[in-house]
């Protein structure tokens, strides 16, 4: 099956090309970055020296594939999505420009109406343990925000079973350096980024509108207060949410509705460890993975249950459910590619 | 076939035209081709960025 | 095929479970650890969670298999290698034990005669791109240094076509935190090993005798003066390596001789780059990966090459070569289960 990639010289990009290359159903098509286009991709992306000769190729000489994988910046699949859907059977587009259903939330979260809402309704919100059996009939598949996936599978369980107070939901989310792309900046500057502990957005909302959306059970929608911290990290988010039980639960039930979410999911692990040292979920060891680590406490004294997620921000948090979500679509094995355990120590 | 002066990598060049630049697979140098029938190629002009510390 | 790990608790023992887990033509035996008996794998290594149920058992329980990997403490396999042999047809042991062919080495090195020098003789030194031939009749397979094949495959085109003086060769190596070990010290103790660049033994001996053995070629024994820092990293190594030419040779001869030796090696790249951010070898973005990657600088004013090569100290430096040196005597394609690229950005 040939798959391409548009926009194949940052992160998600790379880390979608290093997948896909060594996913067993596929054949590489093109990848495409207009500032590289003549030079080898390795040059930009050195893990894959010696795997690979391909070269970037500009977008105008895009060819007709199955699947496209999409890794451009903010605003630029939108208006580009007819030109990709003539190419392909199925795009995944890694970016933000499709996620959210509804026309209106566009202008109030994103300040911009949105450029072809018409297409709107071809969109699934591509995070295949919320909607499965939609992607596999899709012909635009999203990505997810990474802080917004890592917060909403950590909370899923609580709101789909209506057990958590929707208008008090508070999340703290400690992330890497690779979130913000491959772009340099001062505050990426190494002498300044190195050893952060920052926060650089105490009142975050770009995320809020995905989660809500997602979040939203029985016509409930919660109201999510965001907040994000900078750490010591490349790869890696550790979402801590403060979330308000509506009934005294013992962590015995919790467990229950958790196991019975995500007891099949083949990337999402419970952990809640009494030994050891990962005894709540830590992104370092995820790097690489698919995985999304899912664990949580009650707070003895009062009803308050601190859930705590985390994922790498590249792997499940962009291209591994990218790659996912194609599975899904192509009726794949889900996990097929996706086998990398990551590693212990790093 | 053509050969990386700077380190006598083998280049596949597919219809190369005079004056084009391309890239050594092994040493990433940047090439010129100087021309064709036989290829040959020489280092194409580069500004010198800095690099590291 | 049958494949059992004894000493599975430790970092290299837990590296090869990995590996072993992910190698389609193996079946997991047994994994034997005397302290962790009885419990999940997984409790020792978080990454290994919902991939298997398996058990730590005693290694008095070991039952027969075709290949048995050996990751014990200095001394250990010395004692017990009859054992081993007697429960499996090939023993690849990542330890010291039997990695030095003389058995007069082993009191001049590491202090004490060897225990079983009459096994000596079946024992392989178990660098593929070394011993490939070899590697195929053994019955004992020995790992080998991690900072000495990082020495040893930087320098061998070198050594090997007489290229460079053998009395002056000067070796720093710069590691990472896991080649320690498991074991928690005072050292180890994150407030003082964070951050460290610690000269933690600037005249190192204990890999000279392995990087001798290997570089000698026509007779000639090559003298290495070796020296060890501790830098930021888990896990990594990179070796620089300064040596002096015979004769006044240009990069592209230098090139030449390592594109001959190397050139078709799946494992080896030599990583020499006019452009990007990765110009020479280094170890972050191997973590992983089975790769050591070579590089070199003419000094332009001297006759001096300084060789840089680096490794993950866990995978090419220990447990990944263990598997690369299995599918090598099993006969399965050399990179069979070995196929993960590395992380870029990490």
């Amino acid at each position: 099956m040939k798959v391409s990639i548009v926009g194949g010289s940052g992160y998600a990009g790379g880390e979608s090309l290093r997948l896909l290359l060594g996913h067993p159903k596929v054949t590489l098509g093109q990848v495409t970055s207009e500032s590289n286009a003549g030079k080898y991709v390795h040059s930009v992306h050195p893990n894959l020296r010696k795997r690979t000769d391909l070269k970037f190729v500009s977008a105008l000489d895009l060819e007709p594939c199955e699947v496209l994988f999409v890794a451009l910046p903010h605003g630029s699949s939108m208006k580009r999505m007819p030109e990709f859907l003539s190419v392909a059977e199925r795009v995944i587009d890694l970016g933000a420009d499709f996620r959210l259903r509804d026309p209106a939330d566009y202008p109030k979260w994103y300040g911009a109406p949105h450029a072809r809402p018409d297409l709107l309704g071809q969109a699934v919100y591509g995070i295949p343990e919320l909607h499965r059996e939609a992607i596999k009939s899709a012909r635009i598949i999203t990505g997810a925000g990474c802080n917004a996936t890592t917060t909403i599978l950590g909370l899923l369980p609580l709101f789909k079973h209506g057990l958590a107070d929707p208008s008090r939901v508070v999340v703290e989310v400690k992330v890497g350096s690779s979130e913000a792309g491959a772009k340099a900046s001062d505050s990426s500057h190494h002498p300044e980024r190195s050893h952060a502990v920052r926060s650089f957005q105490p009142t975050m909302h770009r995320h809020t509108a995905e989660v809500m959306q997602e979040l939203t059970f029985g016509g409930q929608t919660p109201k999510v207060y965001f907040s994000a911290t900078a750490v010591e990290l490349v790869r890696g988010i550790l979402a801590t949410c403060h979330v308000f039980l509506k009934d005294n639960l013992a962590e015995k039930d919790i467990w229950r509705v958790y196991r019975q979410e995500y007891g099949q999911e083949p990337f999402l692990r419970i952990v809640k460890d009494r030994t050891g040292i990962y005894r709540y979920p830590e992104p370092k060891i995820l790097a690489g993975s698919n995985f999304c680590d899912v664990g949580f406490e009650r707070d003895e004294g009062s009803d308050r249950l601190v859930v705590m997620a985390a994922l790498d921000n590249l792997m499940k948090g962009a291209a591994g459910n990218g790659v996912q979500a194609m599975n899904v679509a192509c009726g794949f094995e889900e996990t097929l590619g996706l086998e990398f355990l990551g590693l212990h120590p790093i | 076939m053509a050969v990386c002066p700077e380190c006598e990598a083998e280049i596949e060049l597919k219809e190369a035209i005079k004056g084009e630049i391309v890239q050594c697979p092994d040493c990433g140098v940047e090439l010129e081709v100087v021309s064709v029938n036989p290829v040959e190629l020489a280092p194409a002009p580069e500004e010198e960025e800095d690099w590291g510390e």
